[in-house]
């Protein structure tokens, strides 16, 4: 075998160097000394990023861009050994998905660090954010190296408990406690469909193992990925019980849609936005959410094998984008309008995952490139709604206004931003929706027109808060103030401006795949795609800027539905209703009050019952001698005729 | 046709039988000390016919003689003789009847169904060989009866005087 | 007088010096414990060192060997009439649990240290109960077992009828007899495999073939006799009251260590002498037991009381242990033991960290506190990591545990059907979610948010022994999370017998 | 049944002493005062002395075993009275009665 | 000179009598305990299985073990009542006390004679002997009138039992032909009025050993008499009883017994369930001791089953163990009752604080009574009940465990009092110096025995 590079040898050391600084600064320097933590913990996310790089470039020199590109497992050790086949070992699995995957964390990340310690300064619990915020990328980066499906959930479990405490920041505060508490809980139930996949499938793929068809494959592992995506695993396993795989698909993809704020799950997304907005930019843009993507990206194969469970991905895909799009026009705090678009975006990515298949990749092509481009121009919009707050130091939009001149490095970024996720051609979000509207078109025309549709809608709402905050006049004293942050917030905010322009360029077909795709998109396909963008812009133009009264007219046209809709369809509500009501009051608590007055009761009666018959026994010692006698000789009797009728 | 002996035997038995029920149903305790000595002398009787002379020597003297006098002088100082005991209520009466009854069925049962082989030469007992087999050291003997009844007597004895005797203060009160 | 009997006869040992010091060096009693505790556990550490040297040799023989093999043996005569002897010795499993109960002895010892009322009755009932544990896990003569089994049961009713809180007599009552009660049906199985088999010593019974109409009476008779330690469901009413009216440490040493003795037993005489009994009796127990995990987390959703809670909390993870017996499948057995284990770390931990909050605020009463993580950071923190494990976050010893118990019960066993077994196993799964909502709803309701009563403002952090305790607890709880293959390798040579012999 | 009576055997003379047993009994469950009961007590004590000569008579003739229990019966029987006539006396000093029902100190 | 421990006990009863006419308050106690140790030596130095008057009076293993357990309980009852017989100023002090010492040396005395017996006559004659001169006892105490109708209840009992004994007795000898009871044993014939006789012999003795129909003079007679008396009850006619049951079950009946092992199963089961169900009411602890060795009745009676050497051999331990831990208890109450003078329950609150070493003596003796492991009494019903389990009788295994925990629930009742509730007012207990010793003493063979195989092994020896 080839022999690695000093990168890829030790790529371990991506891993060890978040634990490590995650206690040093944790247990050592956090109680001490507050401003060394947070340089500290920054610069140990710095040398990640810097041997991701150096391990992407190292595997690009052994594997150049347009031959082979193999998945290779570097490093790994025993961890969990279940059985002699089922052990759970603990390595970094390197091929282009997860070094992509790699440089997205380790470069948000540090952009993040850098930024929050500017945003974080004075916050009694500075050491502790960056404590877990280390916790959080080396958790992160644990599940995107995964080579088995167990670390995926291992870390996948350490993920979702440390944005529990990353969201639970302000502790103090109400409603950041319950937003973390729910984000826990939600993630746990996903978690929970997550490893009865696992359960299920490791079940299935263990039982292979004992054929002698599969005696080459013994040195694997049912939870290695390389054994469950080998080609003859996977028709060995939909062959044999195609509804328990995709029973198992299904379950798998719950997890994912728990993680990735799919429909069904997504309430905690935005209550999440109670965190602190680097947190935010980190944990609910670029990095968490888009973990289920990449879960379901990982077993690509496998869920090619099913058909059913590609269309649940599709249409669950299809129907997030659009339904927070939707939502996400009448939200008034911008941290919630861009979690929404987040939404809206991941469901981009998911139905682009789903119309993909096993002998066209452009789908998984092109939802990979735009979980690239997201992560960057999501963060930096997060970062900069992140200033616009500092320095207006309120979230609802209506009373910012005029900031263009008062913080205009923030404005020109976030300006870039827009325009990226808008899908304006030079930007790359343009590049990478439209290899997603492209894959759409070729598979399922229906998901095609309405990943149109929300594309304008994308650039509507966008559009919308950067009218309604930075043009016109300041609409709030806050507002009137507001002063730049300082040099390092506004450095992250370029850095990340400039790879959201850059990154549409970055040559990614030859990157991710070996043999060349053919392209049939159609010619008028950018046309259209940068058409309906332009569109949602000059809508949000005339509602907005010129001041027209078309906003407050198409809101009344809505009526009652606008409201509903601001209201996120009172889907909270539900949830609520149903934990609340039916779980505590119809199953808890009768169960509590059964144990305590049935079960419990039980035991007291028996103990009452003996009581009881001790005093009646006791009755029969009247005291008179009579009585005794007679008794006695009556027992006597009893035995004896006892004795002749048994027959000894 | 019934030769002398059996019609004693029955004569004895009646008699024997009447004073018994008297001596439990008798509402005075006097009358039924009386009807015990007779039950007592009936089976000293008894014993004569069942060869057993010498039992009925002892059973006059010791038992009538002793017992039943001490249970009259008991009598006497407890001056129960005077007046009627009062009556159980009739169904512990019966109850008793009944239990007792239950008994006899029991006894009576089982002493029919066992076929016991009867020798009819009778016991050839002599005050001798009584008082031989009584004291004799080899392994037939009772000669160890003989001593631990001494000895409960004893202790009997001394028992009976420090519960009989009255308490100091009783004594000076 | 190996090192075994040494272990085992230590803390009465100390028990003796603690009762025979004068009350003038009254402060002298909590030394002398922790001391001698603290020894126990290098001793401990040093008799795991000895079994790993002569276990390593016969490692691989294990996977195929029917029988139970002993390491550090001592074996003297005892009453020769009925060949009782006094057998001890110790495999896998045991050393296991040596090092839980040691660990938690010498937690539980520090966690008592500010206790005033007749400390030295108190260390020394506790020392006495302890040696009881000791001598079950090491024992394999029935009669020797048992007897070690009653001496660890009966010092309960004095520790909390003289030291609880609340409603203690009535508890402490309840708890002595129920215990009692299955000790009842264990006294009775133990002589009929005696009648049956001839001999008290394991091993030897573990060669006779037991008849089958015998086997189907007497495996639920034990299995109910030690499942009623085990909080197994129907008997588990003794468990809640009786914790939390136990002061901290016997409540740690109760449902940390003793609790387990329910689920040994089940394995090491119930499951190893009846092998075709567990099957017979298979799933019934496996309903039970997933009642038990399903009945005992929701249960805990409603409790006021911070005792109640994770009363009912290890009600529903001791339902694991036995789900995990009752799958009678190798990797759900194994899991099963490590549930032992890392629960008993766990109850330990909760229930210290109650006793330190107990002492401070005063009060147990979940709705009354609140906000106590701005005065107390280390205790919430521990708080929330042993909530963390118990709810099974992974890189905690919770998890190594609970998957085990998953895909073992995923698994399944030959004899019941595949279905069943699944949606068994899926439904006790489904508790992770609940244990998530209750521990996550208790903690924030205790922890988070604002300081609901004044008085809490001026309360102190942990004090040095309390960081100790809650320290070593906490790192046992990573260390067996973060590297699992060693406690995986350190039981696994003891389970096998039990698997092959199904 | 009826050569039972006929000529009196060995059978005859115990259900005799049986009978004279029950009598006792009957007397020993009803009578109300103490030494009435003392007095069922020697019927009864007389009855088995009456079945151990018959026994001796009849069907062990060839030692005198049964005559010399029944005189070690008598003796027991002189002991028994002598106790109880103390206690009765001691009884009588202290509550002037000897009805056994009134006497139920000791029932609680 | 296998009759010498005999001879020694009645020697030291007469020296007692005699002394006490003509010396002024000579310590009786100590005469009466150094004739009864002496007696204990010359039994252990006899060689067993000698025989004498001609095979009238012999000396087999049973009569041995037996003679030992009543030197034993009369030992240790004598010395735990020093505060009765000897402190005038105590609160339990008997009058006369030389003569009560006297006769309870003859009925010592007449027990051991019982064992050693061989024919029926001198067994019914020595039963006599260690049962009429109890029902003087009982009646000692002359200001209560309690003492007296408890000795009048035991009178009639007594005379009952010992009326229906003579009749089986008689039909025994008429069935069989002989007095002698090994004879008898070959002789037997399994015919109704032999049966008869057996169900007649097992009320008499039933009566002495308290088995449940026949137990209900137990509890008056424990309450009325002195305690001095009741624990010689509990203990040493107990154990007399347990000696002619042996003597009948294993020598006269024993292939009629073999097959009787439900009945006798039932008749345990009875005693047990009854005598702990009614314990759990009670508030006067000399009657609460009264229903608890009722109980204990029932344990000894299931290692009769199946009339094997073995059941013989955990009898026999039993009854030493039972003898150590019930006159530990019982000398606890005799020192409350002697300086407080009071027998409720309720009284013993706060025990512990006031007199440490009794509560901590009370409470093992208790806990050996219930059956709980390091201590005797779980032993001795450990090999009970392995007997009843050879036997095939699990469920009354079951039975039997279940309901020494429900005897474990009123011990603890009694342990509550002592450590957890507060006493009002604790006067200090004062304990005299042989009493201490003593209980002392007993509470280390209580422990001892648990842990030591030599007993058990001994008496194994003999069988």
């Amino acid at each position: 075998m080839n022999t690695y590079g000093f990168f890829l040898t030790n790529i371990w050391l991506i891993l060890l160097i978040p634990l490590l600084s995650f206690i040093i600064v944790g247990l050592f320097i956090g109680p001490k000394n507050k401003k060394l933590a947070g340089i500290f913990a920054t610069t140990s996310i710095f040398v990640c990023a810097a041997l991701a790089y150096g391990a992407t470039f190292e595997y690009l020199s052994l594997f150049p861009l347009g031959a082979e590109h193999p998945v290779i497992v570097p490093w790994s050790v025993q961890w969990m050994p279940y059985l002699e086949n089922l052990t759970a070992t603990l390595g970094i699995m390197v091929d282009p998905l997860s070094l992509l995957l790699m440089m997205i964390i380790t470069t948000v990340s540090s952009m993040v660090h850098l930024y929050s310690i500017g945003y974080m300064h004075g916050d009694p619990g500075y050491s502790r954010f960056f404590t877990v915020l280390n916790l959080f990328t080396l958790s992160m980066l644990g599940l995107v190296v995964a080579p088995n499906i167990l670390q995926m959930f291992v870390f996948w479990e350490l993920v979702g408990a440390s944005s529990f405490f990353l969201i639970g920041f302000y502790y103090t505060k109400a409603s950041a406690v319950a937003a973390s508490k729910k984000a826990f809980i939600v993630t746990r139930f996903a978690d929970l469909g997550f490893l009865l996949g696992i359960l299920i499938l490791s079940y299935e793929a263990y039982h292979l193992f004992s054929l002698e068809a599969f005696a080459h494959l013994s040195s694997y592992n049912a939870f290695d990925f390389n054994f469950l995506n080998h080609p003859e695993v996977i028709n060995a396993l939909s062959t044999a019980d195609g509804a328990l795989l995709t029973f198992a698909l299904v379950l798998l993809f719950i997890g994912a849609a728990g993680k990735s704020a799919m429909f069904p799950l997504h309430i905690w997304l935005p209550d999440a936005m109670e965190g602190p907005t680097p947190v935010s930019a980190l944990i609910h843009a670029a990095t968490m959410v888009v973990a289920g993507v990449y879960l379901v990206g990982r077993l690509f194969p496998l869920f090619g094998s099913s058909e059913v469970a590609l269309n649940v991905v599709t249409y669950v895909g299809a129907f997030t984008c659009v339904f927070a799009a939707v939502i996400a026009c009448t939200q008034n705090d911008i941290k919630r309008v861009l979690a929404f678009s987040t939404l809206s975006q991941l469901g981009y990515m998911m139905l682009s995952l789903g119309v993909a298949s096993p002998l066209h990749k452009l789908g998984y092509l092109a939802s990979n490139f735009h979980l690239m481009t997201h992560a960057f121009f999501k963060a930096l919009l997060f970062l900069g709604a992140g200033s616009i707050i500092h320095a207006v130091h309120s979230n609802d939009i209506w009373q910012m206004g005029g900031l263009r001149k008062k913080l205009p490095v923030t404005h020109i970024t976030f300006l870039m931003a827009t325009i990226a996720i808008a899908g304006i051609p030079p930007f790359s979000g343009f590049y990478s929706k439209d290899e997603i509207l492209a894959a759409a078109l070729v598979n399922n025309p229906i998901v095609f027109i309405i990943g149109l549709f929300v594309a304008a809608l994308t650039a509507f709402y966008m559009f919308r808060i950067y009218f309604l905050s930075f043009c016109g006049e300041a609409k709030s004293d806050g507002a009137k103030q507001a002063k730049e942050s300082s040099i390092s917030m506004l450095i992250p905010l370029i850095f990340l401006s400039v790879l959201s322009v850059v990154s549409g360029w970055f040559p990614f077909e030859k990157f991710f795949l070996s043999e060349a795709l053919v392209h049939n998109t159609p010619s008028w396909l950018p046309i259209v795609a940068s058409g309906s963008g332009l569109l949602g812009v000059l809508l949000a133009y005339l509602f907005y800027f010129k001041k027209t009264t078309y906003a407050n007219s198409v809101k009344n046209g809505f009526g009652p539905l606008h409201t509903v809709i601001q209201n996120k369809f009172y889907i909270d509500a539900v949830y609520l209703f149903v934990v609340h009501k039916i779980i505590f009051r119809f199953i808890a608590a009768p169960i509590a009050w059964i144990d305590r007055h049935i079960v419990d009761a039980t035991m007291d009666k028996t103990a009452y019952v003996t009581k009881e018959s001790g005093l009646v026994l006791k009755k029969i010692q009247t005291g008179n001698i009579h009585t005794y006698t007679m008794m006695f000789l009556l027992g006597g009797l009893v035995l004896f005729l006892l004795l002749l009728g048994v027959g000894f | 046709m019934y030769n002398i002996e059996t019609l004693f035997i029955y004569l004895l038995s009646i008699v024997s039988v009447l004073s018994a029920v008297l001596v439990v149903t008798q509402r005075r305790i006097i009358r039924s000390v009386s009807a015990l000595m007779m039950v007592l002398l009936v089976t000293a009787g008894m014993y004569v016919i069942l060869n057993a002379e010498f039992l009925t020597g002892v059973q006059v003297l010791v038992y009538i003689g002793g017992i039943v006098i001490l249970i009259i002088f008991a009598i006497m100082l407890t001056g129960a003789g005077k007046t009627n005991d009062d009556e159980v209520d009739t169904h512990k009466k019966l109850l008793a009847f009944a239990v007792s009854f239950l008994f006899l069925l029991c006894s009576t049962y089982a002493i029919v169904n066992t076929p016991i082989k009867t020798v009819d030469t009778g016991a050839n007992s002599s005050v001798r060989a009584l008082g031989l087999k009584l004291l004799d050291y080899s392994g037939t003997g009772h000669v160890l009866a003989f001593e631990v009844i001494s000895l409960l007597l004893l202790a009997v004895l001394i028992g009976a005087i420090v519960v009989a005797r009255k308490t100091e203060e009783a004594k000076n009160a | 007088m190996g090192i075994l009997s040494i272990l085992v006869f230590l803390p009465f040992v100390l028990a003796v010096i603690v009762l025979l010091t004068p009350n003038s060096k009254a402060h002298l009693y909590k030394w002398i414990c922790a001391i001698g505790t603290g020894l126990h556990l290098v001793l401990t550490a040093v008799m795991t060192y000895m079994y790993y040297q002569s276990y390593a040799v016969d490692r691989l023989a294990a996977k195929t060997s029917l029988h139970t093999k002993l390491y550090l043996v001592e074996q003297w005569s005892w009453f020769k009439a009925y060949d009782i002897e006094y057998f001890i010795g110790v495999d896998g499993m045991s050393v296991a649990m040596m090092i839980l109960t040691s660990i938690i002895i010498f937690t539980g010892v520090l966690a008592s240290w500010n206790l005033e009322h007749r400390t030295k009755e108190f260390l020394a009932f506790l020392l006495v109960l302890v040696t009881g544990v000791f001598g079950v896990f090491v024992s394999f003569d029935l009669f020797l077992f048992f007897v070690f089994y009653e001496v660890a049961v009966l010092p309960m009713y004095l520790l909390i009828g003289v030291w609880g809180t609340g409603k203690k007599e009535y508890s402490a009552m309840k708890l002595t007899l129920m215990l009692m009660a299955g000790s009842a049906l264990l006294l009775a199985g133990i002589l009929a495999i005696y009648t049956e088999g001839g001999s008290f010593n394991l091993l030897e019974l573990g060669h006779h073939k037991f008849p089958m109409e015998m086997q189907n009476w007497v495996y639920p008779f034990l299995f109910l006799g030690f499942g009623v330690l085990g909080a197994l469901f129907p008997f588990h009413t003794w468990s809640p009251d009786g914790h939390a009216s136990a002061p901290t440490a016997v409540s740690m040493l109760h449902a940390g260590v003793l609790m387990k003795l329910g689920g040994y037993g089940i394995l090491r005489v119930a499951m190893y002498l009846f092998p075709e009994g567990a099957i017979q009796w298979g799933m019934t127990f496996l309903v039970l037991a997933t009642i038990n995990v399903v009945y005992g987390s929701f249960a805990a959703v409603k409790q006021k009381d911070l005792k109640y809670f994770t009363a009912y909390s290890s009600v529903s993870h001791c339902g694991f242990i036995i789900f995990g017996l009752a799958t009678l499948n190798f990797v759900a057995i194994k899991g099963a033991v490590i549930q032992m284990f890392s629960h008993g770390i766990m109850t330990g931990l909760f229930f210290s960290l109650i006793g330190m909050v107990y002492g401070r605020t005063k009060t147990r009463d979940i709705p009354s506190m609140g906000g106590l993580m701005k005065v107390m950071p280390w205790l919430g923190v521990s708080f929330y990591i042993g909530g963390l494990a118990s709810l099974g976050l992974p890189s905690l010893s919770g998890f190594v545990a609970e998957s085990h118990i998953f895909v073992g019960g995923f698994m399944g066993n030959p004899w019941t059907s595949k279905l069943t077994m699944q949606a068994l196993t899926a439904l006790a799964t489904m508790s992770i979610v609940v244990t998530a909502v209750y521990v996550l709803r208790g903690l924030a309701q205790v922890f988070q948010g604002e300081i609901t009563n004044p008085k809490f403002e001026l309360l102190t952090d942990a004090t040095v022994t309390e960081k100790l305790v809650t320290g070593i607890l906490i790192f046992t709880l990573f260390f067996v999370g973060i590297f699992p293959s060693l406690m995986i390798d350190l039981i696994e040579g003891s389970i096998w017998p039990f698997v092959n012999r199904f | 049944m009826l050569s039972i009576i006929q000529e009196p055997g060995l059978t005859y003379w115990l259900l005799l002493s049986t009978v004279l047993f029950s009598i006792g009994l009957y007397g020993f469950f009803t009578r109300t005062n103490a030494i009435g009961i003392l007095i069922s007590v020697e019927l009864m004590l007389n009855a088995a002395a009456i079945s151990f000569v018959s026994f001796n008579n009849f069907a062990v003739t060839g030692d005198l075993d049964g005559q010399i229990m029944t005189m070690f019966i008598i003796a027991v029987a002189a002991a028994e009275v002598v106790i109880g006539m103390a206690i009765f006396i001691q009884i009588f000093s202290k509550q002037r009665h000897l009805n056994v029902t009134k006497m139920n100190e000791l029932s609680r | 000179m296998i009759m010498l421990p005999e001879i020694i006990v009645i020697v030291t009863a007469l020296t007692v009598l005699v002394l006490d006419l003509f010396v002024k308050d000579i310590n009786k106690v100590q005469i009466a305990l150094a004739g009864l140790l002496s007696a204990l030596v010359s039994i252990i130095v006899l060689p067993i299985g000698g025989e004498l008057l001609g095979g009238q009076f012999i000396l087999s293993p049973t009569a041995f073990w037996f003679k030992i357990i009543f030197l034993l309980s009369a030992l240790i009852t004598i010395s735990i009542s020093y505060d009765s017989l000897m402190v005038k100023t105590s609160k339990i002090f008997l009058q006369s006390s030389s003569e009560f010492l006297v006769i309870m040396l003859l009925i010592i005395c007449g027990m051991m004679y019982l064992v050693s017996s061989t024919s029926l006559i001198s067994l019914y004659v020595s039963l006599e002997l260690a049962t009429i001169p109890l029902f003087a006892l009982a009646a000692w105490h002359k200001k209560e009138s309690k003492s007296a109708e408890a000795a009048l209840k035991y009178l009639f009992s007594g005379a009952l039992a010992s009326s229906l004994l003579l009749l089986a007795f008689s039909f025994l000898y008429g069935t069989t032909g002989t007095m002698n009871l090994s004879e008898m044993a070959v002789a037997m014939t399994f015919s109704p009025l032999q049966i008869w006789a057996f169900i007649l012999i097992t009320m008499g003795v039933g009566f002495k050993m308290t088995m449940v129909p026949f137990h209900f003079w137990a509890a008056d007679v424990y309450e009325g008499a002195p305690t001095a008396l009741a624990s010689f009850l509990s203990v040493a006619s107990k154990a007399a009883g347990v000696a002619v049951l042996v003597i009948f079950y294993f020598h006269v009946f024993p292939d009629l017994v073999k097959s009787l092992n439900g009945f006798l199963a039932i008749i345990a089961t009875m005693t047990m369930t009854l005598g702990n169900l009614v314990a759990l009411t009670q508030k006067n602890i000399k009657r609460f001791m009264a229903f608890s060795s009722i109980s204990q009745a029932g344990y000894i009676l299931m290692g009769f089953m199946g009339v094997e050497s073995m059941g013989l051999v955990s009898v026999l331990f039993y009854l030493i163990v039972y003898i150590f831990s019930n006159l530990v208890i019982f000398g606890v109450i005799m020192a409350v009752s002697s300086s407080t003078g009071k027998e409720e329950i309720s009284d013993y609150k706060g025990l512990s604080i006031s007199n440490p070493m009794l509560a901590f003596a009370m409470m093992l003796a208790l806990f050996s009574l219930s059956g709980i492991p390091p201590l005797s009494g779980f032993l001795g019903k450990f090999f009970l009940f392995s007997v009843a389990a050879k036997q095939g009788f699990h469920w009354l295994v079951v039975v039997a465990a279940l309901n020494s925990t429900v005897s474990l629930y009123y011990y603890l009742g009694i342990i509550k009092e002592m450590y957890i509730n507060k006493a009002d007012l604790s006067e200090s207990i004062l304990v005299s110096a042989p009493v201490k010793w003593t209980l002392s003493l007993c509470t280390v063979v209580v422990v001892a025995l648990g842990v030591l195989p030599q007993v058990y092994d001994l008496i194994l020896e003999g069988f």
